[in-house]
């Protein structure tokens, strides 16, 4: 398929669905369900194509599309995808396809649901294909409305709270990124490449062609602060995570899937491709606090879910801790004060893969834990992890799912989970021992509330909360969904070399284009320096 | 500026002060709206000072002249808008007039 | 060549149980019939026995190939023959090539950096995958007994209780059982083929959570998840060192292989073990300016970073290194102060505790440092030995007064990892091997047997109970009695020595000459040499306990049979290996297979004292001191297992009243030390505090804050009357009543009184031009 | 001689002037003929609403031919033209389009809601059309008294109009407040008309930076030289009237009672066009005050001030809307939040225009200005949206209250999707119209901030107001969305047309963020308005 309808057919796909929905009775719930879901197989079948169409030994952007769109403020839209954001796209419509079929659940108000719910996938995938800051922060707003709907009509006992949080949180993250947009555009020159993700980044390496200037390195740090705080409130990092928790036991079970799955991978995203390519010395100066933001929060996360009594509550925590793997891993950048050069490049390579990895085995491990959690949730209408127990003898087949995906979570060789969080330790030594020690710690603490809940849950003589009559074995339809998961999380675990490879040309080359900026940054500040 | 200006402008300044203070201490709604008259007529002894002591020349008269047409017209709608206020109040104090607040 | 047709052979062995296990698990749950049938366990059998048979196949593939010379080199020992060669030199002879390693896939690579899964093959491989396959062969036969009764639809569990008092009532779960055991092995002979240490670490965990699994068989009892999650955590907490030893190694050495990558007798990818560099002392090179150590290529030069230094580690972080890596040893193994989990693992069906908890899984902590021994320098080894000597002798001493059979068994698993490790911590790296294999066989015999008693038993796992049931189940007796008597190192004559009487002698002899050449360090040889007193009194005590004597449970007694034929016969085969399987001693095949691929720098005789402070002994001085440590140790056994007969052999002394009389002693070893208590106090608390405190945090500090600074600007707003009419529900309640409050009292200022309208507009202007006076420039 | 100057007015006038001011004469036309219609009892056979809506549209369609012709002639020019009373340029073209068109819309809107009925129509639409010629007239206005009149004549029709609900108590007192402080308003502006015009010794805005730098000459061009201090004074009572008109803080007492009292529909006409024309007649007067060196510190510090108004009126206008129920009085802060932001883009003008780096600054200057338009024009959709919905809501629930909405998504979508587009652009969330407007004002502080730290707070305040305005303009979309809709709350069955109608709007807010063509052609031909209106300083 032609690069230029492949990736806006991929955006855009779901949002046609959303229209054609609008048209139907809303009455008609079965065929409603059938083409929502065929909307999302189809995007999903497009996102495969799309992966046979990539190159995997291009370092750069491929199957860019760029057209006009309002040039007097010099938007273009710009698509493309790299090694960086094609795992996320494939990553996104299989989050959504499965959470598409776990949405049988919802119960009401069908119409406005899915199309609600095709609208935010094709935000999701917006902001994962566009290569314009513009385009970029266009969608990544347009997630905004259909999740605060999904959240406050479809969502728990206390879903306004929880859908507003989420509104404020995302949109303080939206404001701070608009005015470093703003910072980027105009220090540019206001030219049309000014809001072109990639000409900036290289503008900020010094090799760019189009843009000759850029942000100085000291407006760099300023830019990056306010980038990283909003990507941090999407990742969601310490102390910007408290909407997480709300927000996600609040939803309904597929919108949490999402939530897990692929929300919060894109501020993970927004970090690699707008944060650090634009403001390297910005990156570079703040990687410590990175780094150390990262592992607080694994250690916090990891303590709070230990003390939860709410399953999913504590399946939420368990996203801050692993996410900070992800800071941890990008922001492992040292460089020798005396060479200018990076120490060990290698290190810090390994850490961005290892992040880029944990992202997706998150994505794939927590969707799968979110869904185990809302199908027991289905049949009983609690979580209280006291009140369970003893599903293991009474949904064995279910039980068999859920561990498998708890261990995904927990980190355990063989599944997704563990390659990840194993890579970005790993690389961290290089970078601090005191932090990598304590990021290491947080696999005791992992274990500790991902088992203790597991027992509380699955072990146990007997199931001691109410409805215990409603406990019937998982139906087949969930056991489609948990299984694909499940099988990807074997998938990845053993072979994480497909992502990899997949990723590779485009992590290296953002190390290299990272340490270029440094060096331009570093010669702008000796020169001013020199001057006084 | 020429020195005998400055007691027409003073003039002027008295009655836009006393404009003003008419207008926020009546209660009467006409009492109110002859404030605002006040306030019209000290600029209008401005304009017609300015007018002949300074490049302003006679800019200043239709000036004036073109305040008194609005100021007459304002007071028509101005009244018949107080009356509109007694028609419903039995009343023109404009403290009564307290049901929109907040 | 040899390599890939070695590396063909054993990872069929290795995959066949995975491929066992999916099988196993689908089928069971999905067939028609899954609760009756045995198919899952012939499955699992045939899995492991085949793998077994490829094992031996690629034992003689390799033996072939370079001729047994290892066997031939029976005297290779002599002092003075190694030139110190760097790291794990290939094969003591040239033309012989022992070892084969390379890559079986890629995992990631990033620049020059590369994770992959390798395989390792070297005669401590091949020993390893046999035994394990040989015992897990064994155990699978003798589990299709033991566990036989879960064929039902209905098992009743009477350890678990439901909240009305009743038993659980519930499927059996045959297939899953076997399913599981299947994984099990899986993992472990990934952890033994393992080519690197990250791949070693996978498996590792890997191997931790199918214990997990099997110690949790039995999900219904609290005690089992407990137990497993003991297991795991306190696991975990050994990992967490283990992470930190390899953080450490990746970020000096960029590599995770054991061996050299060789193609067309080219080093293509050097591995760890060359990197270190001996010099003829024992110690490692390093840089004589700021004492870092030196890396190295395989030939010894040093090499360089790419600014053309040295690349080089400090001494410290090699220490590190070791400590992290021994941190996952000391957690899988059991290790002081680790050891509390393994005891708890009894929960587990029997044959669980014999392959997993003795055997192999607890082994696989001795396996890793005797395979990592390379790197360790000796303030690692000194660690290694203190604390396999603290555990072997904790350990022994609350088996003296355990009362349940399999803890008994446990607690001496303890004790006995504890004799490996001092093994290898006092140079004794062969010794401490040789103890693994010999006592794979004669503990999980031990284990099987008990199986057998507590299986005839009707699930009676507590000692006193028994008694006297040595003509009841006379195999099963006797096939203890070889376990315990190997246990104990029993000597014979003609040779016939048990097999443990080789193997603790070996590390008794290694312990005495390292005491010769550091007298400072005499405990090391004496407890552990008292502690064999104790082994052989707590074993003796369990045999007699449990075969002789009078019955003191007449129901028990009346019940109990003999096992079946699937049960007995696996006990006769282990018995045979755990009597014979070191014959020959350390001029036996099993001893020398081992020492085949010993690190060169071992056999040096050096006495010069070395980094540490440490004295090596080298072969020579452990062999001149065998004789004299094995007569010792054996006196120490026999009067042992006098006491022991003469206080549950006979009658003679009241058994009751000593223990009263020690009640001090006995309650302290009771309740193991307190560890548990201590742990509970020192860690679980806090952590659960911790974790409290971090929740209320969340709720109460982070959201206050948005709401505290509501309520510092309604302080500030005194003026606002209005403002708790104003009732808005939902979030505008919550998170914004900062700024609701301040939009309440806004509303103040809308008197709706015209006047005051005007006279704002009067204020306005007034305010106005006073600011512009002020602040605009004059 | 003075049949020369007679010459040369006809010419103006009946040359160019007439077709200059072609849509406002349409307009009085327009009333002129209603009235007499009534007086002949012509309004039985033809509704009146159909002659205004033919008036509105010619007015629209005089404008658009002046437009097309500037677009046509490609040079920007402009000139003035009665007399140098009024000037003709594109900017002031672009707001007479603006009124036209929102003229329509709302004569639509009344038709739908059925206000004002066939009694009063020909009163209502010619007060609506005498608003709005004063409106035009302030966008237009070359001189300070037509600056006067042009507010004038927009605030006496408006204040009849809030109290067009003649038997209301509320609606009377609205329309009482209103005058009374129009009127005060009014009064202190042209207290301010006097000083400045007779300081500087002239009416015309063009002149009055150049005859500021003159009264300056003599001694410095700070507050110290009385003279200057005077114009100062005089400049803020000005700013005085300007602020009553665009309910900017301290001077937006009137706001939320008059709208409050008022229909909705003229609620939202006032919330539009009033504060259209007040920000035209706003950035003339701040241009025609720039571009003099000499002055430029003290006009750099106007701007600041401004800025500082801006921040207080936004913030202000955001936490009182908090507590309010009655909609209207909501949208009525939300109103005065919004003319804060607006407000942010002269700020940032007059910042750029009177720094030293000026030239270098053009466009950004440009696009400052045309950044507000662009904002007006998306906030004209917008915000007439809103009130078209709260109307309708009104006419079945005769309530206007948020608790009338609650569940509405129940009962008529449509209302309730126009309603969230609305507010999703009012709060500035892309990809709808708000969003992009929002954009452009916080790009030209951005670029002000360059030249003055003090711009960078006034970002950081517009950044924080996003989010203050987020909590009031979501209750409302809660109430609709989110809640059940109470038994004893009247249904609100909704008739096609107007359902058409306020989705129109709502397209259009939508398509204001995001169609290339609209978003593209829109905010060009603000900037070039923006650029044409600095004409006359040389810009």
């Amino acid at each position: 398929m032609n690069p230029d309808v492949l990736l806006s057919a991929i955006i855009f796909l779901p949002a046609l669905g959303a229209l054609i929905l609008a048209f139907l009775d809303s009455r008609a719930v079965a065929q409603i369900r059938a083409i929502a879901l065929g909307f999302t197989v189809v995007t999903f079948v497009l996102t495969l194509l799309l992966w046979g169409q990539f190159k995997y030994d291009v370092p750069g952007m491929q199957m860019v599309v760029e057209k006009d769109w309002i040039g007097t403020w010099n938007v273009f839209y710009r698509l493309g995808v790299d090694g960086i954001s094609l795992p996320l796209v494939i990553l996104t419509s299989m989050v959504s396809m499965l959470a598409a079929v776990a949405s049988w659940s919802i119960n009401k108000q069908h119409k406005g649901y899915f199309i609600l719910f095709l609208l935010l996938e094709t935000g999701m995938l917006g902001v994962f294909l566009s290569l314009d800051f513009f385009l970029f922060f266009v969608f990544w707003e347009v997630m905004l409305l259909p999740m605060y709907f999904l959240i406050g009509v479809w969502g728990g006992p206390r879903r306004e709270y929880a859908a507003i949080k989420f509104f404020l949180y995302t949109l303080v993250g939206g404001v701070l990124m608009l005015i470093a947009m703003l910072m980027f555009y105009f220090n540019s020159g206001a030219t049309t490449d000014s809001f072109n993700l990639i000409e900036l980044a290289k503008a900020a390496s010094g090799t760019s062609e189009t843009l000759t200037k850029t942000l100085s390195p000291n407006l760099q740090i300023t830019a990056f602060v306010l980038l990283f705080i909003g990507f941090a409130i999407k990742l969601p990092a310490f102390p910007f995570h408290t909407w997480l928790p709300d927000a996600h036991v609040e939803a309904p079970t597929p919108i949490s899937m999402i939530l897990a799955g692929v929300l919060l991978k894109l501020g993970g995203y927004g970090i690699i491709r707008v944060a650090f390519p634009l403001c390297p010395y910005g990156a570079y100066y703040a990687a410590y606090a990175l780094v150390a933001i990262g592992v607080f929060s694994i250690i916090y996360g990891a303590f709070a879910a230990l003390a939860q009594t709410d399953f999913k509550r504590l399946v939420a925590y368990s996203s801050v801790s692993h996410m900070g793997y992800v800071l941890i891993g990008l922001g492992v950048w040292k460089i020798g004060e005396a060479t200018g050069k990076t120490i060990n490049p290698d290190m810090w390579l390994m850490g961005i893969n290892g992040a880029m990895f944990q992202m997706i085995a998150h994505g794939v491990s927590s969707a799968g834990m979110f869904f185990m959690v809302g199908v027991i949730y289905d049949r009983v209408h609690h979580r209280d992890l006291n009140q369970f127990g003893g599903l293991m003898g009474r949904m064995p087949l279910y039980s068999g799912l859920a561990a498998g995906l708890f261990f995904a979570g927990l980190g355990l060789p063989g599944l997704c989970g563990f390659i990840g969080e194993i890579f970005v330790v790993l690389s961290a030594w290089n970078y601090s021992p005191t932090l990598a020690i304590v990021a290491a710690s947080g696999v005791i603490l992992t274990a500790g509330y991902i088992l203790w809940a597991m027992q509380r849950v699955y072990m146990g003589s007997e199931y001691k909360g109410p409805h215990s009559e409603d406990i019937t074995p998982i139906n087949g339809r969930e056991l489609t969904v948990a299984g694909v998961l499940l099988a990807f999380a074997i998938i990845l675990g053993v072979f994480p070399g497909i992502l990899f490879d997949m990723m590779q040309s485009s992590t290296s080359a953002l190390v290299d284009s990272m340490q270029l900026g440094y060096e331009k940054a570093a010669a702008t500040l000796n020169e001013l320096q020199a001057m006084r | 500026m020429p020195a005998e200006l400055n007691s027409y402008l003073l003039v002027g300044a008295v009655l836009f002060v006393c404009g003003v203070i008419c207008m926020a201490t009546k209660r009467n709604a006409i009492g109110v709206l002859m404030g605002v008259e006040l306030v019209l007529n000290g600029a209008n002894v401005n304009f017609v000072a300015f007018s002949k002591f300074t490049t302003l020349g006679l800019d200043g008269q239709v000036f004036s002249l073109f305040v008194i047409v609005l100021a007459a017209a304002e007071a028509a709608v101005a009244l018949a808008i107080v009356l509109n206020f007694y028609n419903n109040h039995l009343t023109v104090d404009v403290d009564r007039g307290n049901k929109l607040k907040g | 060549m040899v390599g890939e047709t070695l590396k063909f052979w054993l990872m069929i062995a290795w995959l066949l149980p995975l491929a066992g296990f999916v099988v196993e698990i689908f089928f069971g749950f999905y067939s028609k019939n899954p609760r009756h049938s045995k198919a899952a366990a012939w499955c699992a059998v045939g899995c492991i026995g085949i793998g077994f048979l490829c094992s031996a196949n690629a034992l003689r593939i390799w033996g072939n190939a370079n001729e047994w010379c290892v066997l031939e080199a029976a005297e290779h020992g002599d002092p003075g023959d190694t030139q110190a060669d760097a790291g794990h030199h290939e094969t003591d002879s040239a033309e012989h090539q022992t070892a084969y390693s390379g890559v079986i896939y890629t995992l990631g690579v990033f620049g020059s950096l590369e994770v992959t899964l390798d395989y390792y093959i070297d005669s401590l491989t091949l020993v390893m995958f046999t035994m394990v396959t040989l015992i897990a062969t064994c155990i699978h036969v003798f589990a299709i007994g033991y566990m036989s009764d879960e064929l039902t639809d209905e098992y009743v569990d009477h350890s678990a209780h439901t909240s009305d008092g009743g038993h659980v009532h519930r499927p059996g779960r045959f297939y899953r059982f076997f399913a599981f055991m299947s994984l099990f092995c899986f993992a472990m002979l990934g952890l033994v083929l393992a080519g690197n240490i990250f791949q070693v670490f996978i498996f590792w965990e890997l191997v931790g959570i199918c214990s997990f699994l099997l110690i949790g068989f039995y999900t219904e009892r609290k005690t089992a998840s407990d137990a497993a999650n003991k297991a795991f955590i306190m696991n975990r907490i050994g990992d967490f060192g283990f992470l930190i030893g390899l953080m450490v190694l990746w970020t000096f050495f960029g590599t995770f292989r054991f061996g050299d990558t060789v193609v067309d007798e080219q080093v293509v990818d050097q591995g760890l073990f060359s990197m270190v560099h001996r010099d003829g002392t024992g110690n490692v090179a390093r840089d004589e300016v700021t004492g870092d150590v030196l890396i190295t290529d395989t030939h010894g030069h040093v090499l360089t970073n790419e600014d053309g230094s040295n690349r080089q580690i400090p001494y410290y972080l090699l220490v590190v290194i070791g400590l992290g890596i021994f941190a996952g040893c000391v957690g899988k193994s059991a290790q002081f102060p680790l050891q509390t989990w393994l005891p708890d693992a009894m929960e587990g069906p029997t044959p669980v505790s014999a392959l997993v908890h003795s055997a192999t899984m607890v082994a696989a902590g001795v396996y890793l440092a005797g395979r990592f021994f390379p790197m360790f320098v000796q303030e690692v080894l000194l660690t290694i030995a203190y604390t396999g000597c603290i555990t072997l002798f904790l350990a022994a001493t609350i088996a003296m007064v355990a009362t349940d059979i399999k803890k008994v068994l446990a607690y001496s698993t303890i004790s006995q990892l504890g004799y490996m490790m001092l093994g290898i911590g006092v140079f004794g790296w062969a010794a401490g091997l040789f103890h693994l294999i010999t006592h794979a066989f004669f503990k999980s015999l031990m284990f099987l047997c008990s199986g057998s008693v507590i299986y005839g038993c009707h699930h009676e796992q507590e000692m006193p109970k028994m008694g006297g049931l040595l003509w009841k189940m006379p195999i099963t007796a006797f096939t203890m009695l070889v376990g315990v008597c190997a246990i104990s190192g029993f000597w014979l004559p003609f040779g016939l020595h048990f097999s443990g009487f080789h193997s603790k002698d070996a590390i008794v002899a290694s312990a005495l000459a390292f005491i010769h050449a550091n007298p400072a360090h005499f405990m090391l040889f004496l407890i552990p040499l008292l502690t064999a007193g104790i082994t052989a009194f707590y074993m003796f005590r369990m045999w007699f306990y449990t075969f002789v004597g009078k019955p003191r449970d007449q129901h028990v007694h009346d019940h109990a049979h003999e096992s079946p034929w699937v049960m007995t016969v696996p006990l006769l085969i282990l018995a045979a290996f755990a009597w014979f399987c070191a014959y020959g001693g350390e001029s036996g095949h099993l001893y020398l297979m081992l020492t085949g691929d010993e690190p060169s720098h071992l056999a040096a005789d050096v006495t010069a004292a070395t980094a540490g402070g440490i004295n090596l002994p080298g072969h020579a001085a452990i062999h001149a001191v065998h004789d004299d440590a094995g007569r010792w140790a054996l006196i120490a056994a026999l009067s042992g297992a006098l006491i022991a007969y003469v206080l549950y052999g006979t009658n003679v002394v009241n058994v009751e009243e000593i223990k009263r009389q020690l009640g001090g002693v006995h309650g302290f070893l009771a309740n193991k030390w307190y560890f548990d208590d201590l742990y509970d106090a020192l860690f679980m608390k806090p952590a659960h505090k911790v974790a409290a405190f971090c929740a209320w945090f969340d709720g109460a500090v982070f959201d206050r804050i948005l709401h505290g600074a509501a309520k510092s600007m309604i302080v500030v707003s005194k003026w606002d009357r209005v403002f708790d009419e104003t009732v808005v529900d939902g979030f505008v309640n919550l998170i914004a009543s900062a700024t609701q409050s301040v939009g309440a009292s806004l509303r103040v200022v809308q008197t709706g009184r015209l006047r005051q309208y005007v006279m704002f507009i009067v204020l306005g202007v007034v305010a106005l031009f006073a600011v512009m006076f002020t602040t605009f420039p004059g | 001689m003075f049949s020369e100057l007679l010459n040369n007015l006809i010419e103006d006038t009946l040359g160019h002037g007439l077709w200059y001011f072609s849509a406002e004469l349409c307009l009085s036309g327009t009333i002129v003929a209603m009235l007499l219609m009534r007086l002949l009892s012509v309004d039985r056979l033809l509704p009146t609403f159909i002659v205004a809506l033919i008036g509105a549209a010619a007015a629209g369609g005089c404008s658009f031919g002046q437009f097309a012709d500037l677009i046509a002639a490609h040079d920007t020019m402009s000139v003035s033209f009665f007399g140098g009373m009024l000037r003709q340029d594109l900017f002031s073209v672009f707001f007479r389009v603006f009124l036209s068109l929102f003229l329509i819309l709302t004569i639509a809107l009344t038709v739908l809601t059925g206000i004002p009925d066939n009694e009063d129509a020909p009163d209502f639409y010619s007060m609506l059309f005498g608003a709005t010629i004063g409106m035009m007239l302030m966008a237009s206005a070359n001189n300070l008294l037509m600056l006067f009149l042009g507010v004038e004549m927009a605030s006496v029709p408006s204040y009849v109009m809030v109290g067009f609900l003649k038997g209301r108590k509320a609606s009377s007192e609205a329309s009482l407040k209103y005058v009374v402080y129009g009127a005060g308003a009014a009064g202190v502006m042209l207290y301010g008309i006097s000083l400045v015009a007779g300081v500087l010794g002239t009416g015309d805005i063009t002149l009055l930076a150049d005859r500021l730098r003159i009264v300056a000459e003599g001694g410095n061009a700070g507050l110290g030289d009385p003279e200057v201090r005077t114009v100062a004074l005089g400049v803020m009572l000005v700013m005085v009237g300007l602020a009553f008109k665009l309910s900017l803080v301290p001077f937006h007492f009137w706001c939320p009672d008059a709208f409050e009292g008022a229909s909705a529909e003229v609620a939202g006409f006032l919330s539009v066009a009033s504060k259209a024309g007040a920000f035209g007649l706003l950035v003339r007067f701040c241009v025609g005050l720039s571009g003099v060196p000499e002055t430029a510190e003290l006009m750099t510090a106007f701007g600041v001030g401004l800025g500082v108004i801006a921040i207080i009126t936004t913030t202000y206008g955001n936490l009182a809307a908090y507590t309010q129920k009655n909609l209207k009085r909501l949208l009525a802060y939300s109103t005065i939040a919004h003319a804060g932001y607006m407000l942010m883009a002269v700020a940032a003008m007059l910042v750029m225009l009177n720094s030293d780096q000026a030239p270098g600054l053009g466009k950004a200057i440009n696009y400052s200005i045309g950044g507000l338009l662009y904002y007006l024009a998306v906030y004209l959709f917008m915000n007439l949206g809103a009130f078209a919905v709260i109307a309708l809501v009104r006419n079945y629930t005769f309530n206007e209250d948020i608790d009338s909405f609650k569940g509405l998504i129940s009962q008529s979508p449509a209302l309730c999707i126009t309603m969230l587009v609305c507010i999703f652009s009012l709060i500035g969330i892309p990809p709808f119209g708000g969003f992009f407007a929002k954009l452009m004002i916080f790009a030209s502080v951005y670029q002000a901030a360059q030249i003055h730290w003090a711009m960078y707070v006034v970002l950081a305040a517009g950044a924080i107001n996003t989010i203050f305005s987020l909590f009031y303009y979501v209750r409302i979309l809660k109430a609709m969305f989110l809640e059940e809709r109470p038994a004893d709350v009247k249904p609100v069955p909704l008739p096609a047309m107007e359902g058409y109608y306020v989705v129109v709007l709502a397209v259009m807010v939508a398509l204001l963020g995001f169609l290339p063509q609209l978003v593209n052609g829109l905010s060009s031909i603000a900037n070039e308005a923006g650029h044409a209106v600095l004409l006359v300083i040389g810009g």
